[in-house]
């Protein structure tokens, strides 16, 4: 098959978002089941681009319009893509079964669309070669999830919205200026070719621009203190939205922001603003860890856990090693299952007790035992401890940390993670040990999906060689600039 | 020495920051948020102009050598619409804050925190 | 008081950074590199004139894909959130004299005047967006003129899924025809209007897709706007 | 290809598992006594072939190369792990009724083998991990103050152990033993890592392993943690888990001996880096010990029992030489077989009278009289008195803290020993003997299961301390060569000999006169057993003095000054600190306010602009 | 400086004022139009940047929607921005 109908991954979604209004007067049901099909048959797709991708260990490079890269804009699905493209399918898909249950409030129609949008969005941000286009689908992704994040309509959302809005739209200013200043030095928007071209760049120019890249990606990728809107959000969206927020919308941040920084390493700057990252990502680990320890409501508690993950990741990242990358990567995919397993399962919590304050969670293993057992399962992985699967990439990023002598930062991420301990083990204790309560019935579709997350975990834990060698090939993706630039086949305009 | 366009589109970028960290009305923090967006769009046109040279409408004898660049005008296209839907987004969840909040003013809308 | 101080100092400090970033990037000289490319090659390769229209529709057409998104998913989601059981319009004077009348003369111009804007894209400038913008400013005056005037907003939702799919629908022709998502096939295959460049049958999909633009625009802006407008009334 | 080391390593692991998802009572039990037993079996099996052929398994994970070795060390804490594992087994048929409870004692066994045969530091990490984890699930279910404490100290150790493992990645690129000592023995002479660096992956490591040991002052989760638990679980928690501390500070000699030594140079003819694990050591005896005789909960005075025993064996490793090695490496194994003896009579008490305080207790010598019998050779074992392991091994520390000139270390020993009688002297008189208070007199013998752990620990107690050769033969074959002299019921040291059969002869025929005597000597006749020991005080309400209550008070009136610094509520205090920091930043940091967070962004832009300005 | 030079600073001038303006009027409305007066201003400078694209864009969207949807939300809430006293803590007023 032509490796040309991978654009059907951004098609799909949008024409299928673009139907709903045509459909929503087959009722709610009816739309909620249409979002689990298409979300289904986006996760087909994607499986087939990895598997593709996977197999021939090449890109594939769809070219929008037939134009070649510097031209027309390009999507660049390689190893790391085609991995995330799966994830953000997968995840999908199960947050849009979980929706059947866990969203009733009106209108479902714009819930389905704004659903697929956002997944439309995270796709084309991992996706495309082109700096602008990135700049678009992250308008995408960010515009869906104000909406999201707000769609509950309670006083809370609309809080957590705005102060969304507010700050991802400055973020997206000073980004925007920042694509403006490469274009104007570069006069091309292309990623590949920008990375051929960087290290001739004016040095004033390329460090404001490169400053201003990052600090506007670093927004959406909740770096402290850019992060100030993230625990509001994920505690005032819809359930399947914060899982699908923590599993890939940040990542999708991340991942634009670890491409656009790897591939502007011929700038002379690019240190300073890796040590500028590392110091942001070693403090967003420790503060959120710490804003985690004594929290009441356990959905803001795991949203804050959440960030000091990212944090992790983006620490990872800014090592400039190809370890550190590796690992981030594999951190990424682990983090993805395990936050969506978290959120999952104390979204269903919340659905079915009707709210997820600590107290609601005194007995839930007499309660809800499977959904409990998810979580615990969710807890001690996120911890890292051995067997499950965040070990590994925790023990990785480690390893490349102190590999790469930065010995401060892994101890602060070594003190914020006792810290995180601590919480997630009164959690536990909470819902197994405190507490009694009558057994309720947990859903059949939802229990499916703990268990196969649960499942993951601990398969990844205990044999994570498969994962590994993944995560390694995607970190690689990021890393190995000089392939990527070979690998997308550029016109010889100007260059 | 700097261009006047470039200093204005600075400015506005600047005044419309500057009403986001100032003003404590969240209506105006988003009319903050416009003018630093038109600002950004100013920038962004200002960077592919080129003295002396037309727009690139490349019909009444003008070739290919006589245009500014279409790219940056191309991109602030985009950059305005998206501009807009943000604002008609924020402007919708402002009105549900009024609803339920009865206030616009950020220091009081602070349910969410800690 | 020191806030205000403060951020002005700030703010200077920042813009001092800003300005010396971009002396880097002088006014006014030419350093096109893709642009030239477009420059030279636009009438052959799209059959536009206006090399703003080809590069936002033809060249980079994933932005436009993706702007037109973004567009719809602004009221997709203004429509959720001030979505409300019932919901009417309560204004309760009706438009001066002058523009009542004004509005009932030029409501249909302004959407006549809009539909050119957008057919005549890839000739002039203007395009989808301003086009459907200015059909929706129509609709703009028709509510303020008049307390009771509503758009048929459910039909107004399916022509806005409709054409948004039928922009993609154009795209994956292309997937299907050439092998690539939004390739003009009507330009590069069937060469359609190749003698007519600089009129009004030219420039391949361009006008196609400014009009479907152009609808979908005019219709989200309106539906935003009813949105905007309309309050919950207790039954 | 199935390797022995692999079934040795997961069996209780895999059986935990299983018990835990069967969940049947009986079938439950049974599984995990197997597995429990296959270790031992396995070891039990390769024992004859190890000394020459060390049994190697590596497995390769997500990159890293895990390496296991059976070599003639490993095999020694292994075996000793996997006997006292095999007793908690049985007693825990008994005494455990959860599910739960099997699978993290199981996994914990796991990972206390797995921190044995580990050759490389990924898997001695995880292992180690996992170990921590289970033991803390265990504690976790009872009590989540103490297992929280316990989590939060042992995993600054962990995570301390991992900066050090890393820091010595980055320095030699290796993670498997076997080549970290071998750059690190090249590097001594080169020094390329500087002195301060090695001293901060000395202190590092001296943290990891500190922790696990309970080496004061970082022992203040022992105590809660020991006693919050399964008591048949506790056997092994201090039995074998501490040990791995233990195994740590002798991994350190093996992998850094040479560097550190270069590094730190000597102090007083003694391994500088030596003489401070030693200190540590004595510390941990001296202030444990008088901790627990100052208890009055059973459970609390074995912790701190446990604690200060685990001390001795820092304090052999500490004193540096072969001697106090071979010493080390018996104490352990002494340690493990009484100490854990203890805790299943401790669990026996338990389960049958559901006291734990001295104060409840009494007379039950007649009512358990087994119990009470494997409670003696307990007793006599820990107090040091021969015929029993305990003592060969004390002599052996003593010996070599002798022949290494550490006088005061040495007086260390005696304290720890003497304090040490004071309290087993209270134990044996409080809980068997004296007046039965009236709810006890229903009280039955334990289980049979429990009887057989009992057994299963008492043996080992009378054999090695008869025979002793049979363990010091085998340590020598560790040490690589002749270290402790003798043959299997002598030993020879530089400075001394200990003849254990002759003392076991003398003390039979001691006994049998005595007995005689008992028999057909003096008329005995019964009178009423009460409480006639009051110190020499006069009896007030106050100060109400018996064998069972507040029995040491003055000898805590003594301390009193002492008593007053507590390491426990210091912790406590830095916890309470960093939580309210916790608070006070996320309510300053996130306040709710949107302009604040604008303000955020601002100053990251001023920083950046700054930056680039300067 | 010829005369289009100075056409150019009188339009930047005016369009800063503007925005000034724009930021510091209590009354939203007025603020409202002076954002819209800044997008009109700006959408001139796009014409004499040589983008008639973009200034009809701005003319249309920027300036005529925007204030538009303003001008509704403020409808829908309130019109002047209030002077509040200050009650939380001194890091939340900032």
């Amino acid at each position: 098959m032509n490796g040309q109908y991978a654009s059907l991954l951004i098609a799909l979604p949008l024409i299928s978002a673009f139907f709903v209004p045509l459909i929503k007067g087959l009722g709610k049901k009816a739309v909620k089941y249409y979002l689990v099909l298409i979300t289904a048959l986006q996760t087909g797709i994607a499986a087939w681009v990895f598997q593709e991708v996977y197999t021939t260990g090449k890109p594939i490079i769809v070219m929008a319009g037939a134009w070649r890269p510097p031209v027309g804009i390009n999507l660049y699905i390689g190893h790391f893509a085609a991995l995330f493209v799966l994830i953000v399918a997968v995840v999908s898909f199960l947050m849009a079964v979980f929706s059947i249950r866990a969203i009733s409030v009106d209108p479902i129609d714009k819930y389905a669309m704004l659903f697929l949008l956002v997944m439309l969005g995270a796709t084309g941000m991992i996706a495309t070669g082109d700096i602008f286009n990135l700049f678009v689908f992250m308008e995408i992704t960010a515009i869906s999830a104000y909406a999201l994040t707000a769609y509950n309509k309670t006083g809370e959302a609309a809080e957590a919205s705005i102060k969304y809005i507010i700050l991802g739209g400055i973020g997206s200013s000073f980004f925007l200026i920042g694509i403006a200043l490469i274009y104007g030095s570069l006069g091309t928007l292309n990623m590949a070719q920008i990375a051929q071209l960087a290290g001739g760049m004016d040095a004033t120019v390329a460090q404001v621009g490169l400053a201003l890249i990052v600090f506007g990606l670093a927004v959406e990728a909740e770096l402290f203190p850019l992060n100030a809107w993230a625990p509001d959000a994920y505690q005032a969206a819809p359930h399947p939205i914060t899982a699908m927020f923590s599993a890939f919308v940040v990542k999708a941040g991340l991942y634009a922001l670890a491409r656009i920084l790897y591939l502007m390493q011929a700038v002379s700057s690019w240190h300073s603003v890796l040590k500028l990252l590392i110091i942001m990502a070693t403090l967003t680990v420790f503060v959120a860890e710490f804003a985690a320890l004594r929290q009441k409501n356990v959905k803001r508690m795991i949203a804050y856990s959440s960030i000091a993950q990212i944090g992790l990741i983006g620490l990872a990242f800014a090592l400039g090693t190809q370890s550190g990358v590796d690992a981030g990567v594999f951190h990424m995919v682990n983090h993805a299952i395990v936050k969506a397993l978290l959120f999952l399962a104390v979204g269903h919590v919340a659905v079915s007790l009707g709210g997820a304050e600590m107290e609601k969670f005194e007995g839930l293993g007499k309660r809800m035992p499977l959904t409990a057992f998810a979580i615990t399962v969710g807890a001690i992985a996120a911890v890292g401890i051995p067997l499950f699967n965040v070990f590994w990439s925790k023990l990785r990023i480690l390893l490349a940390t102190l590999g790469a002598g930065y010995s401060w930062a892994a101890a602060v991420v070594l003190i914020a993670s006792v810290v995180e301990a601590v919480y997630y083990f009164r959690l536990i204790h909470t819902m197994w040990f405190a507490g009694e309560g009558e057994r309720i019935s947990e859903g059949l579709a939802v229990s499916l999906m703990l268990l196969f997350l649960a499942a993951l975990v601990i398969v990844i834990g205990v044999y994570p060689d498969y994962a590994w060698s993944i995560a390694q090939k995607a970190g690689n993706d990021i890393f190995n600039v000089a392939d990527y630039i070979k690998n997308v086949p550029l016109m010889g305009v100007g260059a | 020495m700097i261009s006047a366009y470039y200093f204005g589109a600075i400015s506005l970028i600047l005044i419309g920051l500057y009403a986001i960290l100032v003003k404590k009305n969240v209506l105006k923090m988003l009319i903050g948020l416009s003018i630093m967006e038109t600002g950004v769009n100013l920038l962004l046109v200002s960077v592919g102009y080129i003295s002396g040279r037309s727009a690139p409408i490349l019909s009444e004898g003008i070739g290919p050598n006589q245009a500014v660049d279409p790219i940056p005008q191309a991109l602030v296209l985009t950059a305005i619409v998206i501009g807009v839907a943000t604002t008609a987004m924020a402007l919708s969840v402002a009105m549900i804050i009024y609803e339920k909040y009865g206030t616009l003013n950020v220091e009081e809308i602070r349910r969410l925190r800690g | 008081m020191l806030k205000r101080a403060l951020a002005i100092i700030t703010l200077l400090i920042i813009g001092y950074w800003l300005a010396q970033g971009l002396a880097g990037v002088p006014f006014g000289e030419d350093r096109m590199l893709v642009a030239q490319y477009y420059l030279d090659h636009v009438k052959e390769q799209t059959g536009a004139v206006n090399t703003v229209t080809a590069v936002v529709v033809n060249y980079r057409g994933f932005d436009t894909l993706g702007e037109v998104t973004v567009l719809f998913i602004a009221s997709t989601g203004v429509g959720a959130l001030l979505w409300r059981k019932k919901r009417e319009r309560t204004a309760k004077t009706e438009g001066s004299i002058v523009l009542t009348t004004g509005t009932r003369l030029l409501a249909p111009f302004i959407m006549l005047f809009g539909a050119y804007i957008f057919i005549h894209g890839h000739l002039t400038p203007g395009g989808g967006f301003p086009g459907g913008a200015t059909i929706a400013t129509a609709f703009l005056l028709l509510y303020m003129a008049f307390t009771v005037y509503e758009i048929p907003h459910k039909t107004f939702e399916k022509v806005e899924g409709a054409v948004g799919m039928a922009y993609v629908l154009v795209g994956l022709i292309g997937l299907a025809i050439g092998g690539y998502f939004l390739y003009d096939w009507i330009w590069q295959d069937w060469g359609f209007g190749v003698d007519n460049v600089g009129r009004l049958l030219s420039g391949g999909f361009i006008p196609v897709i400014y009009t479907i633009i152009g609808l979908k625009v005019g219709t989200e802006l309106s539906g935003i706007i009813d949105n905007m407008l309309k309050e919950e009334v207790s039954e | 290809m199935i390797n022995e080391l692999m079934i040795i390593l997961f069996a209780p692991l895999i059986a935990g598992v299983v018990a835990w998802a069967l969940d049947i009572k009986g079938i439950r039990e049974a599984i995990g006594i197997i597995g429990a037993a296959i270790p031992l079996a396995y070891l039990v099996k390769l024992y004859p072939t190890i000394i020459e052929n060390p049994i190697d398994y590596s497995i390769t994970v997500s990159g890293f190369t895990l390496q296991f070795q059976l070599n003639t060390m490993s095999w020694y804490f292994a075996a000793v792990a996997s006997l006292v594992g095999l007793a908690m087994a049985f007693g825990m048929a008994v005494t455990s009724r959860e599910s739960y409870d099997w699978l993290f004692a199981l996994m914990s066994f796991t990972g206390v083998l797995g921190v044995f045969l580990s050759q490389d530091f990924v898997g001695f990490f995880l292992l180690w991990e996992l170990m921590t984890f289970a033991s803390f699930m265990m504690v976790l279910r009872r009590n989540r103050h103490e297992s929280l404490k316990y989590f939060v100290l042992s995993v600054i150790g962990a995570y301390a152990m991992l900066i050090a493992i890393g820091m010595l990645y980055a320095k030699t690129g290796a993670l498997d033993f076997a080549s970290i000592r071998q750059v690190l023995y090249m590097d001594a002479a080169m020094g390329t890592i500087t002195t301060r660096e090695t001293a901060i992956i000395f202190g590092l490591f001296l943290t990891a392993f500190g922790v696990k040991a309970g080496a004061v002052p970082l022992h203040v989760w022992a105590p809660g943690a020991y006693s919050e638990t399964d008591q048949s679980y506790t056997a092994f928690f201090s039995g074998a888990l501490s040990k791995a501390g233990a195994y740590g500070f002798l991994l350190l000699y093996i992998l850094m001996g040479y560097k550190l030594y270069a590094a730190f140079g000597t102090f007083h003819n003694h391994l500088t880096f030596a003489y401070i694990i030693a200190w540590i050591g004595a510390i941990t005896v001296v202030v444990a010990s008088f901790l627990a005789v100052l208890q009055e909960d059973i459970r609390k005075l074995f912790a701190y029992s446990s604690v200060g025993q685990v001390g001795y064996i820092l304090l052999a490793f500490g004193l540096g030489s072969t001697l106090g090695f071979a010493g080390g490496l018996f104490h352990v194994l002494s340690h493990a077989i009484f100490k854990g003896l203890f805790w299943l009579v401790t669990a026996a008490i338990i389960l049958q009278t559901g006291k734990t305080q001295f104060k409840d207790m009494g007379g039950l010598a007649e009512k358990m009289p087994f119990t009470f019998a494997m409670g003696l050779i307990a007793v006599l074992s820990l107090a040091g008195i021969p015929p029993m392991a305990g003592f060969a091994s004390k002599w052996l520390i003593y010996e070599a803290a002798i022949s290494a000139h550490m006088p005061l270390v040495a007086g260390a020993i005696f304290l720890g020993s003497a304090l040490a009688f004071a309290y087993v002297v209270r134990f044996l008189y409080a809980v068997w003997f004296g007046q039965r208070p009236s709810d006890l007199e229903d009280v039955k013998e334990a289980p049979l299961p429990l009887l057989i752990a009992m057994a299963l620990l008492a043996i080992p107690n009378l054999v090695f301390g008869v025979a002793p050769g049979l363990v010091t033969q085998y340590i020598n074959k560790i040490l690589g060569g002749e270290v402790v002299g003798g043959d299997y019921y002598k030993l020879v040291t530089p400075t001394g000999t200990y003849n254990a059969l002759l003392v076991t002869i003398a003390l039979v025929i001691g006994l049998a006169i005595a007995g005689l005597v008992y028999i057909y000597g003096a008329k005995t006749r019964k009178i009423p057993v009460t409480n006639t020991y009051q110190s020499g005080n006069p009896v007030t309400e106050e100060f109400n003095l018996s064998i069972r209550r507040n029995f040491y008070k003055p000898l805590a009136e003594a301390l009193e000054f002492w008593l007053k610094y507590s390491w426990d509520r210091f912790y406590e205090r830095v916890a309470g600190m960093a939580e309210d920091f916790a608070d006070s930043l996320r309510q300053a940091f996130y306040n709710g306010n949107v302009q604040s967070y604008s303000w955020y962004l601002a100053i990251v832009l001023l920083i950046l602009a700054l930056w680039g300005v300067l | 400086m010829n005369c289009m030079a100075c056409i150019e600073y009188i339009i930047i001038g005016t369009m800063i004022i503007s925005a000034i303006l724009a930021v510091e009027w209590r009354d939203l409305l007025a603020a409202t139009v002076g954002m819209a007066a800044v997008s009109l201003f700006a959408s001139l400078l796009f014409f004499m940047l040589q983008a008639p694209d973009v200034a009809m864009t701005e003319a249309a969207i920027g300036a005529a929607l925007s204030g538009a949807i303003f001008i509704f939300a403020i409808k829908r809430t309130q019109r002047f921005e209030t002077e509040e006293e200050e009650k939380p803590g001194w890091w939340v007023r900032w």
